[in-house]
């Protein structure tokens, strides 16, 4: 059932692309006094976000009243952290703001994939989720997600190594000029590029922190958190020393903010390196710890364990 | 202080008895794989830093490749080809290696030397559609490199392909043997995905960065 | 005698010398509070009396609780002393950086192995002044200084202004200083950059706005052809051997710069990048066989019998 | 135990296995019949067993250490008066260029990471040798190749000169003609994959070798340290690899990776140095961490406090030090926004290393250590490495740096790091484990003598460096005017040298003296409790009579009354047990190599490539022939020993 409940979640993304777009429009170009009042109202983001909420709760609200699979509390504080962090990243005056500057759409790309992405990840929303739905489209869920041909590709593209790929070709490809600037000309582009990074880091959180292995994969998980970590901040050091601008499209529009464009991607390019980097160490750290004490829960099942007792055993009987 | 062993009488330690355990096996088990593994780690860490560098050097000009044509794909394209196809052969030879299978992975063992064979003879070409020569600029210098030490390492496994398919004929194939195969085709799968992103970054990137 | 000059961090005599030392005077006391704090912990731990004998072994102690809690309270009190250092780190890097008036002066300074090339550009190029291992600025103004390279890395350090800049060929850097006192003040390379790395200096002489528009006017002028038979006597000897395949003398034939401009040579007080005081003797000595004096500099020994010395020295001493 | 029924009978009249009944004596005897390596002249270059190539390590790397500490002397004897006309500028240039690359290349790192690795952590772990013994063999004998080449060049006058960390283009074909920098860029080419060898033999010996019991959770953590620097290792030496490989190739074949007229960078290769030379202070410094916590547990009599927040700051500096190389480049103009995150991520390494200091007080509050001589050292590598951190701190700021950056005030910083958080703990580490390792205790009263002597001995020559960098002294100067007023500094810091070398002096007497006359260590002279002390001292060839188990993280102080021992290993052939990753549960047996001639002959194969290739780029494919050919010959196996291995082979059964 766990290793089943993400994909929903993955699903929902993906069929609702189009409402990550930024709404406003390329040709307006935000004013430092309009800032606060910049928010997104886009229907479609907010009847996502309402929906997921509104599921949420009511899945939380059946399952403590069956008290049958109990959820943690801290589970539903990082659910709903990592839900607020949705909606700073695509209501809040951010997401607008990233039309204008480089950095502060970095900011938000890291927002989604390293606040949200995580946080959603850790609540495990899906069980949830599944309460909140009808027992019969439960069941057929569930049904749906049996099939071998599902089961096989799920299991294809959540191995670590491949979640690991995916994940760095998503952050690495978006960042070619061609792709990047096609999001500020394109709702589309710019819809897909959220999508893509919002799941792939979604998949790779899930893959790593609630992989086939459980907690016994921890270790593998630090490397691939670590050699990520380390990836993500050369390429925010390329940002960080390139000479040229990458990204003409934002020429004339970093003035207002008192950035010329070359030290806006500057920004963008230490957001991704250093803070960026501290969420890898964190989740890196987390990941590590739960990995030794793993190995002191598995320690109990072992043959020596066995003889251990039973050797304690014989001599208490003597 | 001291062990147990130390201090009891032998007759009444508790003994762990590890004879029944087996001395064959393959995977994550066993030490080679994680020793390739290791290799592996430092190997494909020098292939990213000199993709970081390849990126470095093309934020220090506007103009890319700098004053040469782009390398011409013809030769790439069909090593990349090669390879991929190669997955195919590879894994049957694993497998039969994993299951003991003599016959088998004798075949195996030929038709990846043969393919081995292939991806070098096509690599030769390679060298020259670059367009470039490794001392015109700095980019000539860094594909020449990251061609050159891929094929330090397709030369290498090719040659480690050719020892086991030699040995794969000398009675007896024991299950040692079987292991460095099965190993050998972990390193192949390795010379396979670090030719996608290094092919993506020599030829490709030219064209749209 | 004008070289007794100073060399040193913590006596700052410009505006971003001083924030810088004003920090690390508040890094230096935390820090050694930090370190007292410490070693008197770790000398208790060690010195007092012990609770249980020392050959039993106990896997954590009755206090492991509290132990707990005061390692969890001494990691926090670092992060909080770390975050304020880093408050004040910033705030003192902007305020280094502020200083972006209009009107700065310019200077260009290249680096050479082992010899600083510096330059007071100007929109007419026969304005532009090009002089050596002596920088004039005028006291109070910002002034902006762009630097490169012609060989190696190099690094401009005048410590009691501001703190380093590296040279790199390929790179044009710039760093804004502004000395606030009169005074001269000494500086040398920081990076190392090769055989005389050690022999690389330079002085920054700061001088009220009057005295460095004067000296500027004056190193604007082309040398005058000396007047007496002595010293005319050793122009042609200058013009006529190999010391004009390096040197520019502004006014002469004399045009390349693989070496120091020698225009207002006299004008300057040391010779060498600062290694030694400008006096004829010096300069006699430096001339016939410098890598006794900088040895690997690239200043090839001349040989030439005393009376051209003698009038070579004249000649360049007209050079003011 | 009664035999395992599975076992086919033609399986057990071909092998032989130990068994927890048999005498002590005769397994012993089987034992070391097995794993006793051959002696004798030609004997000891076929040697694989981890404690020889581990002394050899230890030996090899101190008397690198004793040569960079001359040509630290002459430095000093140089700078103790102004305008010294000791030495010249091209030799001193060598001689502080041969210094830190000795010091850095052929001391610490192998020394703190290799040497106590190779030796250690086999035994600590409660194994019998280390995974792939051929291959520590070979890296050893690399790094002795390539530390004998970069000195040969020395003495022939051809040394690096160009600093150890090389900058282009001081170091590129224009500007260093001539092989000196070539001898260099590849005497880091051996040391790093020496190190590299090592590497993946402390990680496969640290996951899949441990004595069944000891889960993650109860290695010790020197073995931590060392794991930990091993994934450092792995990840940081590429980068200087690759950067001296693409100096050598834009100084032999004239690519122009660094020549900026060509698209080339001469940053670049600071990027690519840095990236490595961050990371390589932890590497050096890391295992020094792992000696002080096993010191302080052993004489504090107690578990160490605060084990996973160690192992946490160990796994947290690995982390971060990957990030932070920029912080070397401050000076080189970086981007004004990048200041305060760069100046942020430099103090963040401080948190793990002060978690790691208190949580050694918080383990002696109470305790009151035995204060013998190993932990003397311990106690001065606290007094001096929060010193050198707290600097380190200073060096974090942008603004502040700019000023001392690449002055003698960053000399005496690191010096305060790297010698109090790795010479000090070594220093440490010989007095604790040189009873393990000879069978003999070395003397204390000689041991205080050589602590307190290099104690004021370092503080009098690097205390006064701070002033001096403050002051405005560079580094790497041979020469400075008398009117700085930087002699009476440095005359103060060329006499600690003095105190410092009759230190060393002292020590190495007490070691010649101890070696023979020493007192008899007995198997667990401080009675500490990792497994290394459950056996005698030195260990036999075998390592362990029984390969033990563990049942905490003290392995000897934890043991239950009646541990488990492990039985059934077979002793007619070196076989050793493979457990798992995670809990060590007994996975699988496996049989090591013998001891061989071919990893000797594979080193000398790679050092003719590596110094041919200083002459001719020829020399690569055609060296790359018998490199081939011997690394052949060492994994072809004999007939005889495959005919034998066929007939006992047990397959495991297939995962479902």
């Amino acid at each position: 059932m766990k290793r089943l409940v993400p994909i929903p979640l993955l699903m929902v993304l993906s069929s609702c692309t189009p409402v990550f777009a930024h709404t406003g429009g390329e040709s307006e170009i935000l004013h430092r006094d309009d800032l606060l009042r910049a928010w997104t109202w886009d229907p479609l983001i907010i009847f996502m976000l309402i929906v997921s909420l509104v599921l949420y709760a009511l899945g939380v609200m059946r399952m403590r009243a069956r008290s049958e699979r109990n959820i943690k509390s801290w589970q539903i504080a990082s659910f709903a952290a990592g839900w607020l962090a949705l909606v700073f990243a695509l209501v809040s005056p951010l997401h607008k703001l990233g039309s204008v500057l480089f950095s502060a759409h970095m900011g938000q790309h890291e927002v989604l994939m390293l606040i949200a992405a995580p946080l959603l990840v850790m609540s495990q929303p899906m069980v949830p989720f599944l309460w909140a739905l009808p027992f019969a489209w439960r069941e057929s869920i569930g049904e749906f997600f049996k099939r071998p041909a599902i089961r096989r590709s799920w299991i294809a593209i959540t191995g670590p190594l491949a979640v690991w790929i995916i994940h760095g070709v998503a952050v690495w490809g978006w960042h070619l000029p061609v792709l990047y600037q096609a999001t500020l000309q394109s709702e589309l582009a710019h819809a897909i590029q959220h999508t893509s990074f919002l799941g792939t880091a979604l998949l790779f959180w899930w893959t790593l922190i609630h992989g086939r292995f459980g907690r016994m994969s921890y270790g593998i998980s630090v490397v691939y958190v670590f050699t990520t970590a380390i990836h993500t901040s050369i390429l925010g050091a390329l940002l960080t020393f390139g000479r040229e601008v990458w990204y003409p499209i934002y020429a004339g529009r970093t003035a207002a903010w008192g950035l010329t464009p070359l030290e806006d991607q500057q920004l963008g390019g230490l957001i991704m390196w250093v803070p960026g980097g501290l969420v890898f160490i964190a989740v890196g750290l987390g990941l590590f710890a739960a990995w030794l004490s793993e190995s002191d829960r598995r320690l109990r099942f072992t043959e020596l364990a066995t003889l251990s007792n039973s050797a304690e055993r014989s001599k208490s009987e003597v | 202080m001291g062990t147990g062993s130390n201090t009891s009488h032998p007759r009444d330690r508790i003994a762990l008895d590890v004879s029944v355990l087996p001395d064959v096996v393959f995977g994550h088990r066993s030490l080679i794989w994680l020793g390739t593994v290791g290799m592996m780690a430092i190997e494909g860490t020098m292939f990213a830093i000199l993709i970081a560098t390849y990126f470095f050097l093309r934020t220090r000009t506007t103009d890319w490749p700098p004053g040469v044509s782009n390398p011409a794909l013809t030769f790439g394209t069909l090593n990349l080809i090669v390879f991929l196809l190669s997955a195919f052969p590879n894994q049957w030879t694993k497998k039969a290696a994993e299951k003991g299978d003599v016959a088998k992975s004798r075949i195996g063992l030929l038709i990846m030397s043969a393919v081995a064979l292939i991806n070098m003879a096509l690599r030769v070409f390679e060298f020259p559609s670059l367009n470039c020569g490794w001392d015109s600029n700095a980019y000539g210098s860094a594909i020449w490199m990251l061609l050159g030490l891929h094929t330090v390492h397709l030369v290498t496994d090719a040659f480690d392909t050719f020892v086991l398919t030699a040995l794969s004929f000398r009675d007896p194939v024991e299950g040692r043997r079987f292991m460095d195969i099965s190993e050998n085709g972990e390193y192949w799968y390795f010379v396979l995905l670090t030719w996608i992103p290094i092919y993506f970054v020599i030829y490709i990137v030219p064209r749209i960065l | 005698s004008g070289l007794q000059s100073s060399q040193s961090v913590v006596n700052p005599e410009g505006l971003q010398a001083a924030r810088i030392d004003h920090l690390f005077w508040l890094m230096f006391w935390v820090c050694t509070i930090a370190f007292v704090i410490t070693i008197a912990a770790l000398s208790r731990a060690v010195l007092r009396k012990r609770e249980t004998p020392v050959e039993n072994f106990r896997p954590v102690d009755r206090a492991e609780a509290t132990k707990t809690r005061v390692v969890a309270v001494a990691i926090a009190i670092t992060v909080l002393s770390l975050f304020g250092l880093l408050v004040s780190s910033i705030l003192t890097g902007k305020a280094i950086a502020s200083l972006h008036p209009q009107n700065p002066l310019t200077i260009e300074v290249v680096g050479h192995q082992w010899w600083w090339e510096i330059r007071y550009p100007n929109s007419d190029a026969s304005k532009t002044v090009i002089t050596a291992n002596e920088i004039h600025v005028p006291v109070g103004t910002p002034v902006v200084m762009n630097s490169t390279s012609r060989d190696v890395i190099h690094s401009f350090w005048a410590p009691n202004i501001h703190g380093k800049r590296d040279l790199i060929p390929g790179y044009q850097t710039a760093l804004w200083f502004q000395a606030d006192k009169e005074g001269t003040y000494r500086g040398q390379c920081a990076e190392f950059c090769g055989h005389q790395h050690a022999h690389m200096a330079f002085f920054l002489v700061a001088e009220t706005p009057e005295k460095f528009n004067a000296w500027l006017q004056q190193q604007r002028t082309s040398a005058k052809d000396p007047q007496d038979a002595a010293a005319q006597k050793g122009q042609q000897f200058f013009l006529s051997h190999t010391c004009v395949m390096c040197h520019t003398v502004r006014g002469t034939i004399a045009g390349s710069n693989v070496g120091p401009d020698l225009t207002h040579l006299a004008s300057r007080q040391t010779i060498a990048a600062g290694t030694l005081p400008n006096n004829p003797g010096n300069l006699g000595g430096w001339i016939i066989n410098s890598q006794s004096i900088k040895p690997g500099n690239r200043m090839p020994p001349n040989q030439m019998n005393s009376d051209d010395l003698q009038s070579l020295l004249t000649y360049l001493e007209t050079l003011k | 135990m009664t035999p395992d029924p599975n076992i086919s009978e033609e399986r057990l009249t071909h092998v032989e296995v130990e068994h927890a009944t048999d005498d002590d004596a005769t397994l012993h005897q089987r034992l070391d019949k097995t794993w006793s390596d051959p002696s004798g002249f030609i004997g000891w270059f076929k040697q694989v067993n981890h404690r020889s190539i581990g002394k050899r390590y230890i030996v090899t790397a101190f008397i690198f250490f004793l040569l960079g500490g001359s040509l630290a002397a002459l430095m000093r004897i140089q700078l103790a008066r102004p305008e010294n006309n000791f030495l010249g500028p091209d030799k001193y240039n060598q001689i502080f260029t041969m210094h830190g690359s000795t010091m850095m290349f052929l001391f610490a790192v192998p020394m703190m990471f290799e040497a106590l690795s190779v030796y250690l952590v086999p035994l600590m772990v409660g194994s019998r040798n280390i995974a792939f013994p051929r291959l520590n063999a070979y890296s050893y004998y690399l790094y002795l190749c390539g530390g004998i080449m970069l000195f040969v060049a020395f003495f022939l006058n051809i040394g690096p000169d160009t600093g150890w960390f090389s900058y282009v283009p001081l170091s590129g074909p224009d500007f260093s003609p001539g092989k000196r920098v070539d001898f260099w860029a590849q005497m880091i080419t051996f040391t790093e994959v020496s190190a590299l060898a090592v590497a993946v033999e402390i990680i496969v010996t640290v996951f899949k070798m441990r004595a069944p019991g000891m889960s993650l959770n109860r290695i010790p953590l020197f073995v931590w340290a060392s794991l930990v620097t091993a994934f450092m290792v792995i990840f940081a030496m590429p980068s200087i690899m690759l950067s001296s490989t693409m100096l050598i190739m834009d100084r032999l074949v004239s690519t122009q990776f660094f020549n900026p007229a060509e698209g080339g960078d001469a940053l670049l290769y600071q990027h690519l140095f840095w990236f490595f030379g961050h990371p390589e202070v932890y590497i050096i410094f890391i295992p020094g961490l792992g000696v002080v916590s096993s010191v302080i547990a052993a004489f504090s009599r107690r578990h160490v406090f605060g084990y996973l927040a160690l192992v946490l700051s160990l796994v947290t500096t690995a982390f971060v030090g990957f990030g932070l190389w920029v912080h070397h480049m401050f000076a080189t103009g970086l981007p004004q926004l990048g200041e305060s995150f760069f100046t942020a991520a430099s103090l963040m390494i401080a948190i793990p290393t002060a978690t790691q200091i208190y949580c050694w007080i918080a383990t002696m509050w109470g305790r009151r250590p035995v204060l013998m001589t190993p932990m003397y050292w311990v106690l001065g590598f606290f007094f001096i490495l929060i010193m050198g951190g707290l600097t380190g701190i200073m060096l974090a700021s942008v603004p502040l740096d700019l000023q001392v950056h690449d002055t003698f005030f960053v000399v005496a910083h690191f010096h305060y790091v790297l010698i109090g958080g790795a010479v000090f703990p070594l220093f440490a580490a010989l007095y604790f484990w040189f009873p393990k390792i000879t069978g003999r205790m070395l003397s204390e009263a000689a041991g205080k003598w050589n602590f307190w002597l290099f104690f004021f001995g370092f503080n009098m020559t690097f205390f006064p460096m701070h002033i001096l960098g403050l002051r405005g002294m560079p580094r790497r100067v041979y020469a400075y005017p008398p009117e700085m007023g930087w002699t009476a500094m440095n005359v103060i810091a060329s006499l600690g040298a003095v105190l410092m070398t009759v230190s060393v002096l002292i020590f190495l007497a007490n070691v010649f003296w101890s070696m023979r006359r020493g007192a008899i260590a007995g198997d667990n002279p401080w009675g500490a409790g990792t497994l290394e002390w459950g056996t005698s001292s030195p260990p036999p060839s075998y390592n362990f009579l029984h390969i033990p188990t563990v049942n905490g993280r003290e392995a000897l102080w934890d043991a239950a009354p009646n541990q488990a021992i492990v039985t059934g290993l077979r002793t007619d052939v070196r076989e050793v047990l493979v457990t798992n990753y995670l809990d060590a549960a007994p996975d699988h047996r496996t049989e090591f190599p013998d001891a061989s001639i071919w990893p000797f002959l594979a080193a000398l194969a790679t050092t003719a490539l590596f110094i041919g290739s200083i002459f001719t780029p020829w020399a690569v494919p055609i060296g790359a022939i018998p490199v081939a050919i011997t690394m052949t010959g060492w994994f072809w196996p004999g007939k005889e020993e495959s005919r034998r291995r066929k007939a006992t082979e047990k397959w495991a059964e297939e995962e479902a």
